[in-house]
């Protein structure tokens, strides 16, 4: 975006001036970039602090439960457990607070607890069903291939590849069997090999990304501080 | 009673969300996800409240010692409360700071026009108007576009500053590669193979050096297409697998109530 | 000397590569170089499927009428939908930029350059985000600044009159099948909040039918999935996709499979994209700035295995 | 007969209280469960105590020592996510360890945290740890602190504060994003020693590459097992092996029905497949 107003400009300006810093962290830490560092956390804790609050307490929970109060009568049994619910929650989340008393900060396990409870319950059927199953599923392939009744070589060796990486890695991670045979030591050493090939193809891929990344930041130097600034003042 | 009842909350929460998946109920798997949702999020910005005391302790005490570099804890506290005051007013709160108006090509891209900011102490206004070449010097609005400022700390300020971190990767990708990317083992000497036959298959290559097809693409893209379908795809469906399984450990260690993190470990 | 030297490039070598991987970046960043890039066969499908939409619009008027000439039964619907059809001769094109601004440095050039294709035909574009909130406000600035930069030699492009931008709406999988039936209903105003009933463009796009070619953007699992089952499968609309480097290799099997029209992978598919259209642009310049990158970790992959077994050498 | 009325039974309940699409992740999880319940359980009575080396842990008390040598500190992050996330909480088990090691060793524990919950956990643990090794009395709350919980506001502060603190060894134990790498190179830049471990399947090749060893996956959650040498501990990872061994044995007979299933041309195969159906929540 092409600066357009002054605030636009001084935004550019700032943006651009606190992206240099950040990268002249690269050549030493200096202190403009102990600088850009502390606003950038300063302000990410600000952020944080409105959008936990714009887009969170606030709408989901404060405003039905102000409305909730002023229309009570109205309201069917369901809502009646939902606010019970909340301002049970908004207990449990008070609790927190009682670690700023050293007698008793023990109440604060359970605002812990109830969460770390929560997220487990809801990710175990999750993750038998996406980690495993699918995983599972995905794997179950024949071992040799017949397309039009004809046998697919290339196909079938494919598979035998797959399958084999599959279980020489998952034979990997065995961690209470002693590997000193000479065939277990090789079922391991290929499952290392695969994970090494899928390894050094997922950096090598990523490399593309990040380097997208830095030209897009280059492009905005050039083009909306450099160029923008220049528009800005009718000299381009 | 300081164990037993965290423990007995957790476990119970835990065991009922772990059924509530299995039950087809639509007020089950639609309002109740909801409000659990709804609930972890109340809790979780009371723990918001204790990260920021955390915050403002670690840098308050910086600052009355006067640690080497205080100064900047000054600045970190600052910025949190400026950006915080202003996201929680409302953007057309506070008085008139400016005015300034510009002519322009109009947002709708035909007309040239007088485009007028208002600037608000918290905020500012972009309001634009075109001037009727009939009757002539006639302000009609146009269109109106509300900025609040505290979408100016978002657009020039947090988001430059994630994406310029983030771009660091581009630099350490380069000296990561450089320094580890070495065969020391065979271990390493597959992992760098890999790389860069992935690596050459990335870039069209063959339109500098003539290389043999296969398939209608290059040697290297076929190779690369090659370790991404079998050796990637089979390792990283192992971690995968492996890693639920430990993952479905842990749980179900804490469910049973045998590893208590809450409680500071197994105590 | 020799030996200075690599101990001198062992202390300072990471100032040395910064400065190189700056300069990779930066010179293609001012030039504009045409990259004598063979399009591959899975962009140059996309590019074709974009040309060829003003054919396949005329096509599909040609067949309406055809049709309508030899039944009497449900005239009234085959008029209404040939009515429809004639209003953007040119065709109209779904774009769907489904993407936030992490993959956005790889993504845009790709949209862009589909957005200027079209734009140059005269093609009517309907632009859409399904996935991310995040996303809704660079996507509007995208459209925007394509549909401004075409007009100069192409003729003015009004929003609402030759394309519209629909923003975002949550629920992609129903939001893609409610497409399908009545794209009013779906998205019920544009991103300005405009209702789509008063927009002129809208008058001859009802649902997925009025389209000629679906592009879809994306850097999301799951997306492309949807797209596929709905715009493709049930609707039987071509469809072309863009998606980062990263995610192309799993979603090559629907090229052969002929469910995709086209695959962009990454920058370099919007530069061979640039390069079908003779145009170079965003994607050239990236493309320049990667390959150049590209080299440079190869080089210093080689260069640190070269160190490391002259300095094993010398010890033993 | 009993087919029969079983069917309708369970169509019943399927419209009342159970999902019988569901039906194959609510065996899959009662199976894996009981297996490793009953690890634990024959554990608990001493069962067998045999844990494969894990290379990145063997090298923990090296680089404490290194630390406590150099008279530098030790850092310590779990990433970014909360404690509902397995990983995170397989990464404080290892930072429980690592507290009393290094309290033993005498150098400081660096705790910077992107999540005020993690943070909360790890203050308890880490005491509750020193109590129990002896050393009640290097407790400090301030050195388990929170910076931000985003992302790369986290990073940079992370590489600020290695450049700044020069820690001798740096432990990245929990969930990672893209910031992984951000912190491994500003670690080796620092000059520390680097331990990783994470069950991202795709940050384990940055860690790979810039750290000298990293837990690959599992590894991390069999880690605290390695490091404690605790009964029930290895019980559970004993428990992890065996569900390996059911799902390595269904994938065999599986591959093998499809095998049939080309040769025969019958639908074995594609019947146990779909045994492994998910109903996608879309």
């Amino acid at each position: 975006m092409m600066p357009e107003s002054f605030m636009d400009l001084a935004g550019v300006w700032t943006a651009a001036l606190l992206s240099l810093c950040v990268f002249s962290f690269l050549f030493k830490d200096n202190i403009l970039f102990k600088l850009t560092e502390a606003i950038f956390v300063g302000v990410s804790v600000g952020y944080g602090i409105v959008l936990s609050w714009n887009a969170g307490l606030h709408p989901k929970v404060v405003v039905p439960l102000m409305d909730f109060i002023r229309n009570y009568h109205s309201k069917s049994r369901a809502d009646f457990f939902w606010a019970a619910y909340m301002l049970a929650s908004l207990g449990i989340g008070v609790l927190y607070l009682s670690r700023f008393s050293p007698r008793q900060a023990w109440l604060s396990r359970f605002p812990m607890a109830y969460l770390m409870g929560i997220g487990i319950g809801m990710s175990m059927p999750l993750t038998i069903q996406t980690s495993i199953f699918e995983q599972m599923r995905a794997t179950l392939i024949p071992l040799v291939v017949k397309t039009n009744g004809a046998w697919d070589w290339a196909a079938s060796l494919g598979n035998i590849v797959l399958l084999l990486g599959v279980f020489s890695v998952l034979y990997y991670f065995f961690f209470s069997v002693k590997k000193s045979d000479p065939v277990s030591q090789t079922v391991s050493r290929i499952g290392i090999a695969y994970l090494m090939l899928g390894f050094g193809a997922s950096f090598a891929l990523t490399v593309m990304a990040r380097i997208a990344l830095l030209s897009a930041r280059m492009q905005f130097l050039k083009d909306e501080w450099m160029e923008g600034t220049l528009r800005y003042f009718n000299l381009l | 009673m300081r164990t037993t009842l965290p423990k007995i909350l957790c476990i119970g929460c835990g065991i009922i969300m772990l059924l509530q998946f299995f039950v087809p109920l639509e007020f089950v798997q639609r309002d109740m996800l909801q409000w659990v949702n709804d609930s972890a999020i109340v809790v979780a910005t009371f723990g918001l409240a204790i990260g920021l005391a955390s915050l403002v302790h670690v840098h308050s005490a910086r600052i009355r010692r006067r640690a080497r570099g205080w100064g900047f804890s000054v600045v970190t506290l600052a910025c949190a409360v400026v950006v915080a005051v202003i996201g929680l007013l409302k953007s057309d709160w506070g008085p008139v700071v400016a005015h300034s108006q510009r002519y322009d090509i109009l947002p709708n891209g035909v007309t040239a026009g007088v485009i007028e900011v208002t600037h608000t102490l918290f905020g500012y206004q972009t309001e634009t108007a075109f001037t009727n070449t009939l009757a002539a010097a006639a302000l009609v609005p146009l269109q109106q576009r509300t900025v609040p400022m505290f979408d100016w700390f978002y657009n020039y300020i947090m988001y430059p500053l994630m994406s310029t971190v983030f771009a660091l990767l581009a630099f350490y990708m380069m000296t990561a590669a450089y320094r580890a990317m070495r065969a020391k083992s065979w271990e390493a000497g597959l992992l760098l193979a890999a790389a860069l036959i992935v690596l050459l298959g990335q870039v069209p290559v063959d339109q500098f050096v003539r290389l043999p097809a296969i398939d209608g693409m290059s040697l290297f893209e076929w190779l690369k297409l090659r370790i991404l379908d079998y050796p990637n795809t089979a390792a990283k469906r192992s971690i995968i697998i492996g890693v639920a399984l430990g993952g479905l450990a842990t749980s179900i260690k804490i469910l049973t109530g045998i590893e208590k993190p809450y409680l500071g470990g197994r105590g | 000397m020799m030996t200075l030297l690599v101990q001198w490039f062992d202390r300072n070598y990471r100032r040395v590569i910064y400065v190189l991987v700056v300069l990779c970046v930066l010179v293609p960043a001012f030039l504009t170089v045409r990259l004598r890039i063979k399009p591959a066969g899975a962009t140059q499908g996309l590019f074709n499927a974009v040309e060829g939409i003003p054919a396949a619009r005329h096509a599909a008027i040609t067949n309406l009428e055809a049709e309508l000439a030899h039944t009497i039964t449900n005239q009234e619907k085959l008029l209404s939908r040939l009515q429809r059809l004639r209003q953007h001769t040119n065709g109209v094109l779904l774009l769907s930029l489904d993407f936030d601004p992490s993959s956005a440095p790889e993504l845009t050039p790709q949209a862009e350059i589909i957005l200027r294709h079209a734009f140059m035909r005269g093609i009517a574009v309907v632009a859409v985000i399904v996935s991310t909130p995040v996303g809704a406000q660079l996507a509007q600035s995208i459209v925007d600044r394509a549909a401004r930069e075409t007009q100069g030699r192409y003729g003015v492009k009004l929003a609402g009159r030759d394309y519209v931008y629909l923003g975002f709406r949550p629920g992609y999988f129903n939001l893609i099948m409610q497409m399908g039936e009545d794209i009013s209903r779906a998205f019920a105003s544009d991103y300005a909040g405009n209702r789509l009933e008063t927009l002129p463009m809208m008058q001859g796009i009802k649902n997925l039918h009025d389209i000629d070619l679906v592009a879809v953007i994306t850097g999301f699992v799951g997306v492309p999935e949807a797209w596929m089952q709905v715009a493709k499968t049930k609707y039987n609309r071509p469809l072309g996709m863009g998606m980062t480097a990263v995610s192309v290799a799993d979603y090559t099997p629907y090229l052969h499979s002929k469910q995709l029209v086209g695959l962009l992978p990454g920058m370099r598919g919007a530069a061979e994209y640039e390069m079908a259209l003779d145009a170079p642009g965003a994607g050239t310049r990236g493309m320049l700035a990667q390959l150049a990158s590209h080299v440079l970790i190869i080089v210093l992959i080689a260069l640190g295995n070269v160190l490391f077994f002259l300095q094993r050498r010398n010890r033993s | 007969m009993l087919g029969d009325v079983l069917t309708v039974w369970l169509q019943r309940c399927d419209a009342v209280v159970f999902d019988l699409d569901k039906l194959n992740v609510f065996v899959g999880l009662g199976l894996i469960g009981s297996v490793m319940m009953l690890c634990v359980y024959r554990a608990r009575r001493g069962g067998a105590r045999f844990i494969r080396a894990v290379p990145g842990l063997q090298a923990v008390d090296d680089a404490l020592g290194r630390a406590a040598e150099l008279g530098r500190p030790v850092l310590f992050t779990t990433g970014l996510y909360g404690v509902d996330d397995v990983a995170t909480l397989a990464g404080l088990n290892i930072l429980g360890h690592l507290a009393s090691r290094s309290a033993h060793y005498d150098s400081d524990l660096l705790v910077p945290c992107a999540n005020p919950v993690v943070m909360t956990v790890a203050q308890e643990l880490v005491k509750e740890r020193l109590t129990q090794a002896g050393y009640p009395e290097r407790y400090r709350a301030d050195t388990i602190y929170f910076i931000t919980d985003e992302q790369f506001a986290y990073a940079s502060a992370v590489c600020g504060l290695m450049q700044r603190e020069r820690p001798a060894a740096a432990f990245y134990l929990g969930s990672f994003a893209a910031e992984s790498l951000l912190l491994a190179e500003a670690g080796a830049d620092a000059g520390a020693i680097q331990v990783a471990g994470t069950a991202d399947v795709s940050q384990i090749p940055f860690f790979i590459v810039a750290c000298d060893y990293t837990l690959i996956g599992e590894e991390l959650f069999a880690a605290s097992a390695y490091l404690s040498r605790d009964a029930l501990l290895l019980g559970s990872v004993k428990g992890q092996d065996l569900a390996k061994v059911l799902i390595i044995a269904a994938l065999a007979a599986g591959v093998l029905l499809l095998c049939l299933d080309q040769f025969f041309g019958c639908h074995w195969g594609t019947w146990f497949a779909s045994l492994f159906t998910v109903t996608e929540a879309l």
